[in-house]
């Protein structure tokens, strides 16, 4: 399994060549093609957009809107207007969970969340739940991981107001049957919020078929810059919202007592916006687009087959999660008694970057009783070197501390 | 704009940073962590106090019993990884029988070998030697000082 | 009067030489030595900040920290740990408004602003009271557009608990007394709201000696990258209010039904951070300080000094605000019946770009009786050039709509 | 990545885009800035309107009278720049004594020549082609349409 987009293209990569870079779940490394963009529009465009009359400031504001409109058509949103520019996703949440859920949610309202669920998706409702007096109520699990229909069905009931879920699971990679849930969810009239973090980088992502009333996403986990994301919702939704940030551009008019707002998407955008984010990762939608997202997937899924397989077969290796057919490119495990946090350092050394901790997922944690796992999350830029590189220094990790017995 | 030697590799595979891992790793830590000493829980403990580290998630719960100024007896539990676990046990057992301040002296010192400083790590660290290679991982400091911070700060609670 | 950086360390403004860039108060232009930071921080420490337990991971986070140290510095914040990156002032002053007042602004209180504030220091505070039903005063201005003392302290009472207020104006360019305004706010126990976005730039800002209680500032506006700003606060305050956004990096503990939070500055950074972006905006504060903030003042002086000379003999110029003495790199000025955007226009088609409009202060343009300005504004990379080409533009508009009689 | 002609500036002076504004500015133009025909209120209203562009400020209120299906009289007060005012004069003369739907015909007419539709400016669109460089300026577009927006509002509201 060669990369799906060689590593010469990532400056990082390419100036490490034995750097085995597994932990892109946390942020990817940035091509060539999104840092020269970014560079691109301040050599050239540079201006605050909307505010200016000037050329330069059109140019900005042109590019800016480029932007919206290719960030939407990769996500699969028909009207680029419902698509707003965040810092990320959890900045996208956070917005969802501010405007709609203090306007909508009340005592005694259920939110629905997963036990699977990142920080991001889990503590913005589990305190919109305090404030209001509503209720917070935890999915369980499928043994495997897997999110459980059944249990969801019986946990929804007319005063579910939230539904709240990973698409794609950071942790254990499991892919969330979204229609199904957007279904139940509006069946009881509950919206479905859908945290995409984990989704847009990997899986083909059509909004507009998945029914969700909102969709969260972050630039930097899908190969483009830091401080950028996207929150997407529905029309209707997003105009009978009030704002979530106030200040310039969000604004119609401004009276001494009350103010009106701007028209979608800027009632969402206060402030300056980060156009020049918004290019880069308008870049690297398009170098996703380039490689095609099904052969993303593709690679991935060849990929971690591959290290699920070979990791497996490494006594004491415990994956947590489905099986590898089922899974987007995450693998979260542990080997034997030997720490996740000593297992990153022993596999640091072997210059192998995963992950160890709770990765902003303790309420999972709990269920899966553990306190953390190491996990090694696989791109467009990995390779059997890197595959290589993991079993290698796990085995090597085994060893060290197979020397002292337990 | 640091460049640590890992950036560009090595032209022929020697690396240093392995060569420190090894060498933390070494059979008297993996000993502590397998074989913790003093671990468990005391009756009647003086002091009885509970740390953790939210990023690692690792948790420590000491106990601590005086005589006048000298501290009797240590117990720990806690869960956490080979080099938190085996500081704690390191540390416990080389602060048992010491006054509060020989203890907190002690203490002082294996933090500041943590953080690198050179000369820190003298005669009275003993066997607690072993953890200076973690000053090379500063991420790795707060799993080094989880139990020293607890044991310092059950100590100032006595005085 | 040469600029005090070189065109040319502005790739934007070295490709374009007769461009008179003369809005810098809407955005700077950005030296290479920012992108040039910006890129090297992809291309050789790009990872998750605080999340990793690789080598690459431990780089990201210091440079992350370095660029808090650094702009703490510069900003003359001696606890770094109080200074917050958000995504620019708009972020920073809702994350104030909405944290500290939602926790302190109760029914009958009362919130002062002043009328010459940007919307990012007004619609905030309306909201808030708004939704407290809280009292919003607005302190009207000396006649000349600087804020009036005297007014101040007659508004000020023991129900006022905030009183919100610009360093510098971005419309008038007055330079406000801050510490004779935190000391009327202190005396009847209200909070100090520093709206610094035209200050940072432009002055030298000490934190720690202004007595504010908090400064906020936009990366952007001072030859930083967009989507990077800051919140600075003082410890105790922040300390003792909740969270703005929730989500990873800002949790200590994710119990199922309650949270608790990180020590600070963590506690307001909720998500991945903008790392890229902090070290471009220390870069950019490095920029300014090898110019020198003396240096940068004194430039400005001298260009608005000339600019409101050469602009004011011109007939049927009128210029807002005070003389050229008082005011930072900002003029604001109608030229008889040609409309703001026409001149804007036209200005453009001379190749200088300035801003027509409201400038994100309606409330002051109702102050000033007018619905719209032109601005020009100034900065290190403006010279003698800039203003001949303004004082140009202006001139052959003026003779342009003279061809036709009143 | 567009390359408008500005970003390199033209060697020897030339420059299209001062050309285009100085075509624009043309006394025609700013004949009807400085004396507006048709500015003023009417008695008795059929419709009445307000249109604001909050970007730039411009407010426009309409004031229309028609006679069966004929656009019999319309005034119009307001504040805004050349472009704007120069539009709401020059389009309520063109649209004064047309049916409702020439009118609507004519507007939408010139809301293509302001969008830079090739072709729109045909002869039943009058003086109004003297604002066709607006089509070049894309920032004053909702200045140049601002009157015709509100007009055509105003008409769909009669039928
Ligand atoms: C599933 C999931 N949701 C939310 C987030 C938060 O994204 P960000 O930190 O970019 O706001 C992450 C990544 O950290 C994630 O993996
Ligand atoms: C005085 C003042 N306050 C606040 C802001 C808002 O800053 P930003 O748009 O970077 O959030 C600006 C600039 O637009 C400003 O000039």
């Amino acid at each position: 399994m060669i990369s799906a987009l060689p590593r010469s293209e990532f400056p990082l990569l390419a100036a490490s060549p034995r750097l085995a870079y597994l932990d892109s779940a946390a942020t990817t490394q940035k091509p060539r093609a999104v840092l020269d963009a970014i560079c691109d529009f301040y050599e050239n465009d540079n201006a605050n957009p909307h505010r200016g009359a000037y050329a330069l400031s059109v140019r900005a504001t042109e590019r800016y809107h480029e932007a919206r409109a290719r960030v939407a058509a990769f996500l699969g949103v028909g009207d680029p207007d419902c698509l707003i520019f965040t810092r990320g996703t959890t900045e996208s949440l956070n917005l969802v969970a501010s405007s709609w859920g203090r306007a909508n949610v009340g005592a005694g309202d259920e939110i629905v969340v997963t036990g699977a669920e990142h920080h991001a998706n889990f503590v913005p409702w589990q305190q919109l739940a305090i404030e209001k007096n509503a209720r917070l109520r935890i999915c369980e699990l499928a043994p495997d991981g897997a999110l459980d229909l059944d249990r969801l069905r019986a946990l929804l009931g007319s005063r579910t107001k939230v539904v709240a879920f990973a698409h794609v699971s950071n942790v254990l990679g499991t892919i969330a049957p979204v229609r199904d849930i957007v279904e139940l969810a509006h069946r009881v009239g509950a919206i479905a919020v859908c945290d995409g973090a984990q989704a847009a980088p990997h899986l083909t992502v059509r909004f507009d078929e998945l029914g969700v009333d909102f969709f969260a996403a972050s630039g930097h986990k899908m190969l483009g810059p830091m401080g950028i994301g996207v929150l997407v919702g529905r029309r209707r939704l997003l105009e009978a919202m009030p704002p979530f940030l106030t200040g310039g551009d969000m604004i119609e008019f401004v009276e001494d007592d009350h103010s009106t707002w701007n028209r979608l998407p800027h009632k969402f955008e206060a402030g300056t916006p980060n156009a020049a984010g918004a290019v880069g990762m308008a870049a690297a939608a398009a170098v996703l687009e380039g490689v095609g997202m099904d052969a993303v997937r593709a690679h991935e899924r060849e990929l971690v087959r591959s290290a699920y397989r070979r990791l497996s077969a490494i006594e004491g290796v415990r994956i947590y999660g489905p099986g590898p057919a089922d899974r987007s490119g995450v693998l979260s495990f542990n080997v034997g008694d030997v720490h996740p946090h000593d297992l990153a350092t022993i596999l640091d050394s072997h210059h192998v970057c995963i992950r160890a901790g709770h990765h902003c997922a303790q309420p999972l944690m709990r269920r899966l009783g553990v306190s953390a796992t190491a996990r090694a999350s696989f791109y467009v830029y990995n390779d059997d070197a890197d595959i290589d590189a993991l079993v290698n220094g796990v085995m090597a990790a085994r060893e060290m501390f197979s020397r002292v017995g337990a | 704009m640091s460049a640590p030697d890992d950036r560009k590799d090595a032209p022929n595979g020697t690396d240093s940073r392995r060569s420190h891992v090894e060498a933390l790793y070494q059979e008297l830590i993996l000993d502590h962590y397998r074989r913790p000493r003093n671990r468990g829980t005391l009756e009647h403990p003086d002091v009885a106090l509970r740390k953790k580290n939210p990023l690692c998630g690792d948790v420590i719960d000491l106990q601590l019993q005086f005589d006048g100024d000298t501290l009797r007896e240590v117990r720990f539990t806690g869960e956490g990884c080979a080099i938190s676990q085996a500081a704690a046990s390191m540390l416990t057992q080389r602060l048992k029988g010491k006054s509060t301040a020989e203890a907190a002296q002690i203490l002082d010192r294996f933090a500041r070998m943590v953080h690198g400083e050179e000369g820190a790590a003298d005669e009275s660290l003993g066997d607690l030697r072993a953890l200076s290679g973690v000053s090379r991982l500063p991420v790795r400091h707060p799993c080094a000082l989880l139990a020293s911070d607890a044991l310092a700060e059950a100590l100032a609670s006595h005085r």
